[in-house]
């Protein structure tokens, strides 16, 4: 990119600083806040200085491209809802795929003009040579990869939007996205190979889009945090090797970047929840779980005014939310009671296991949101120690995460999974609607333990019981 | 295109830069931190904007809007999105009244 | 010598990487740490063997020389003293018997 | 360096791979051997496609250089005692930097050579171009790095080593220092500006290596380890920068991160010693401190019989190794008589404060050598939470590190740097020859605490006497 004036090319380095000190800056939850304006920063800087680049045609078209895109984001992304935060990640991802996959896709066609016209030699980086076959391969690999993730995100964002309820499966389809896979690479290959038909380019993108289409369709809803994970690595990867052909070391960084980070977190999501990505990917995980095994005992109700009270002269209280909470909406509620218990100088603390929810921090972000303050917040590491000489575990909407099957039966499917051992507790209280199992579908043992008790209704509404209960008692 | 080796030196380094400091992020930030990793490719925007710039034909021109459209979303959605989610995370200590 | 920025850039990520890294080691071991630095930037004695293989006047052949006798030294000296460091840091857990 | 052929570029590659991976690998005890080796196999193959460069000249005199280099340190590096650990590693560093300064003068005066054949344009890029200002610019501040860190690495090696016993100061020698630093980059950037003319390269070189010696000299002994550690960086920016200079990515590479890495090794050794580096370079730690002052109480000597008797049948014995254990090469005795207690049922560990000794890890590498295992090892934070229920803290050869006045003492040189809390165990035992005090030239309140016993000697010896005892107590 020599040819680039200097102080654009500054702006694109300092822009790639940016976004690593920001990232960096995110590690912390004091600091996180500084760092995504930092990285903010750093995108103003590298598409202000685009626009100042010399020979860059259709300012107008940009303009308005850039303002209609922005807007539409920027407003929708302002008034989402925080529980719908995992399909707006996954449509935004999408974009960037596709935005990858339509550079890959301006590139090639550009190539093919080229190549009608014996050979002009036009390419983006101006530089008047025709296109190598590495730069033609990365073109192409970062359109396949753009495009699949492309396609994928949209249909990650539409289940979990709920738009696309059932699961899409029929025998032999994984046989039948291996060949719509092995048929994209195929036509990849014949264009790097230098048959640059246009026919053979939209054969090629069509080919791409529908199988990220098929790879996700049999995915499971439950199981999407974990695709948008690794579907934000492949969009970071596409940036990077569309940005190496455009010679910009700012997308080959700032792609490169997420690419690795994003690999990262998709194992760690797939490691706490103690299964392979590839079971992830291909599992159909639940759809095969048999009836629930009886568990000898019975579930004993409790009341939410005795609950209350329990808690209210309790010494230690330790509330364990769940996907329940998420759904019930029911964390402004739940924050209410335990200010309330705290002011009564009980200790309240909130026990948070890693894959709780349906997102990595998916219970962290909502307790966030309604105002808990993070040093309250305690991780399962630290937690279990504790849970022996707590009062009252409150379980509110979980059900997998505080299985103790995951110990002790190895048949179960969540057997392995580490989990938040609040059976220890002298006393636990449940909190959920009725008998619905949770992701894994199965039973639950902890409902039948002798110390446990179970408070039914929706998180929500229990939780303002129990508020209304306390209330009561100090009144 | 970069030279290849300089490529893969860059790539490399890259690569471990955002893998070791993706690896010190505690498990309350994954959420954001995964918004926050998608808004940093929206950097992809910039590459759109080049491809719109500089194409030629009325297919290229079209691709390319949809491109920079698609881009800017990117960038603006997550940053809104890993904002938002930040801007709730707070400490009890530094004298915070009353929640909300 | 290379492109400014492309230097620059391989200059910062590789920074960034040897920060991540080092700011990860436990202070057990800090000092096979510094003299394991120590030996990676041995690597001078490449640039040495460079410098010498292309000298022309006996000035240069001299400096180069020394140049590339100091550089074995670091790289020589550095990996045996850490080495032999490491080769100490042992666990009692994996059944090791009377230690000597 | 595309010239390169690019089975050698993917060499250095490689190498450049290993080193960073092999570093990673020493950030556990565990793989920290694999580590060194992996980087080993990096250099080793760095060294052999060297060879392979065409064009190479004098590979006669390249490999003479190169075999008695290796020899000399290998020997060197495999004789020399565990405690001289510190001056071989300021020495091996010395001997980095002095490869830097030599490429930088190598480069300079070939320079030079083409200039007076007025710009035939030689240069090492073998591209045929004059060397750019950047080029020389790179050249001439990795030279003066490189020179500065050859120098004062030596000074270092001899101090430690014992060579050079006494500081060297007289007044006024901050300013004269600065005039040769000053005078030294006025001469560089002469040389940048294209005067390059032997005479003065040779200044510059011999300004460079002055003040490198000046600077050191004035340090103290003790403070040796961080100026080694900062010295280390220098060498690692030197290659770098030299790297640029050759077009050589590994260089760059490795140079970078050693150099961002010793930086902050630097910082936290600087850190966990409560000074800043400032303090330490020019601070002349320690001449100024006044008489001891008084502290109420007398030392209480204990024999050593006593002593044994007494850890014999305690519970919980925490050994606290200071640089009075270096000096006596202990270490082995203390260790002899650590696993007699373990076998008599005697629950013991080693406390390690980050500065105890006179570099970071200096205990570690002295036990280690001894042979005992990391997992008897606990830092200062695990430790310092056991005191309360230990029963005896045995101090060998520590001071500084175990000082309260730390905590009480405002006025204290050393106030505000965390210490082991030995004060809290039930009795401690203090090994130590005489009156002497440590590093910091102060006064002990722990050695006049009521629940403190001397035992005075040479630690070797007393540690040979406590082993005695307790084998007199079985038989
Ligand atoms: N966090 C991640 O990254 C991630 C990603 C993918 C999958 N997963 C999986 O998701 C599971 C998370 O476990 P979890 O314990 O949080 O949740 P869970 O096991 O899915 O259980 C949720 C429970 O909440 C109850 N519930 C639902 N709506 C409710 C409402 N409105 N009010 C009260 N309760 C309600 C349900 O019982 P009722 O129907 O009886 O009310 C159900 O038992 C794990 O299996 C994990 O592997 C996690
Ligand atoms: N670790 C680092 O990176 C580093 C670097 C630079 C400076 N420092 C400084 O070094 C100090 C380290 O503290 P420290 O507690 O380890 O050591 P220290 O404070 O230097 O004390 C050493 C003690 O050992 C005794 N001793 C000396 N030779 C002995 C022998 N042969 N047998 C028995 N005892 C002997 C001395 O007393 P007698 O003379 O009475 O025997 C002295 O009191 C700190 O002040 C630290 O800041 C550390």
């Amino acid at each position: 990119m020599a040819w680039l004036p200097g102080a654009i090319r500054a702006c694109y380095f300092l822009a790639a600083l940016l976004f690593i000190l920001g990232l960096k800056r995110m590690s912390s939850p004091r600091s996180a806040r500084a760092g995504i304006v930092w990285a903010g920063v750093g995108m103003a800087l590298a598409v202000a200085a685009t626009f100042a680049l010399p020979g860059l045609g259709h300012r107008g078209l940009i303009l308005a491209a850039l303002s209609i895109g922005t807007a539409a984001a920027w407003w929708s992304g302002r008034r989402v809802a925080m529980t719908a935060m995992p399909q707006m990640v996954a449509l935004y991802n999408g974009m960037g795929g596709g935005a990858a996959a339509a550079i890959g896709a301006v590139e090639l066609v550009g190539f093919a003009g080229a190549a009608v016209t014996l050979l002009d030699g036009r390419s983006f980086t101006a530089d008047g040579q025709a296109p190598g076959t590495a730069q033609l391969s990365l073109a192409v690999l970062g359109a396949l990869i753009g495009a699949v993730s492309f396609s994928g995100s949209l249909v990650a964002f539409a289940k979990l939007q709920g738009w696309l309820d059932r699961r899409f499966t029929f025998s032999g389809q994984r046989v039948v996205n291996l060949l719509v896979l092995a048929l994209a690479i195929v036509l990849g290959a014949m264009l790097v190979g230098g048959r640059l038909t246009p026919p053979l380019i939209a054969g090629f993108f069509a080919l791409a889009l529908l199988f990220g289409l098929m790879m996700t369709l049999p995915i499971g809803g439950a199981d999407m945090p974990v695709v948008i994970s690794l579907y934000n690595a492949f969009t970071g990867l596409a940036v990077a090797f569309e940005g190496f052909v455009l010679g910009n070391e700012a997308m080959i960084i700032a792609g490169t970047v997420v690419g690795a980070a994003g690999t990262l977190l998709t194992q760690l999501m797939a490691r706490a929840m103690n299964r392979s990505l590839g079971n992830v990917l291909f599992g159909n995980f639940g759809a095969t779980t048999g009836a629930a095994q009886a568990i000898a005992g019975a579930q004993k109700p409790i009341e939410a005014s005795d609950a209350a009270v329990m808690m209210a002269y309790a010494e230690r209280v330790v509330i364990v939310p769940g996907y329940g909470m998420a759904v019930a909406q029911a964390q402004h509620k739940v924050w209410e009671f335990a200010r309330l218990l705290i002011e009564r100088g009980v200790k309240v603390k909130f026990a948070i296991h890693p894959v709780a929810g349906r997102m990595p921090g998916h219970m962290n972000v909502l307790l966030a949101e309604a105002g808990v303050p993070y040093d309250l917040i305690a991780d399962m590491d630290e937690i279990n120690p504790e849970f022996p000489s707590t009062d009252v575990a409150l379980v509110i909407g979980a059900n997998d995460v505080v299985n103790p099957l995951a110990k002790t039966d190895p048949a179960s499917p969540i057997y392995g999974m580490p989990i938040l051992d609040v059976a220890a507790a002298k006393n636990v209280i449940v909190v959920k609607r009725g008998k619905g199992t949770g992701f894994a579908g199965i039973e639950n043992a902890l409902f039948y333990a002798d110390n446990a008790r179970m408070l039914y209704g929706d998180g929500q509404a229990v939780a303002g019981e129990l508020v209304a209960a306390l209330k009561t008692l100090d009144a | 295109m970069l030279d290849g080796f300089l490529a893969l030196y860059v790539f490399m380094l890259a690569a471990f830069t955002g893998y070791e400091i993706i690896a010190r992020v505690p498990v309350i930030l994954h959420t954001p931190l995964m918004s926050g990793s998608n808004f940093i490719h929206g950097i992809v925007l910039v590459g759109a904007m080049i491809a719109l710039g500089h194409a030629q034909t009325s297919l290229e021109i079209g691709i390319g809007f949809v491109g920079v459209l698609l881009g800017a979303g990117n960038a603006a959605g997550g940053y809104v999105v890993t904002e938002r989610m930040l801007e709730m995370f707070k400490s009890s200590r530094p004298g915070r009244g009353e929640p909300r």
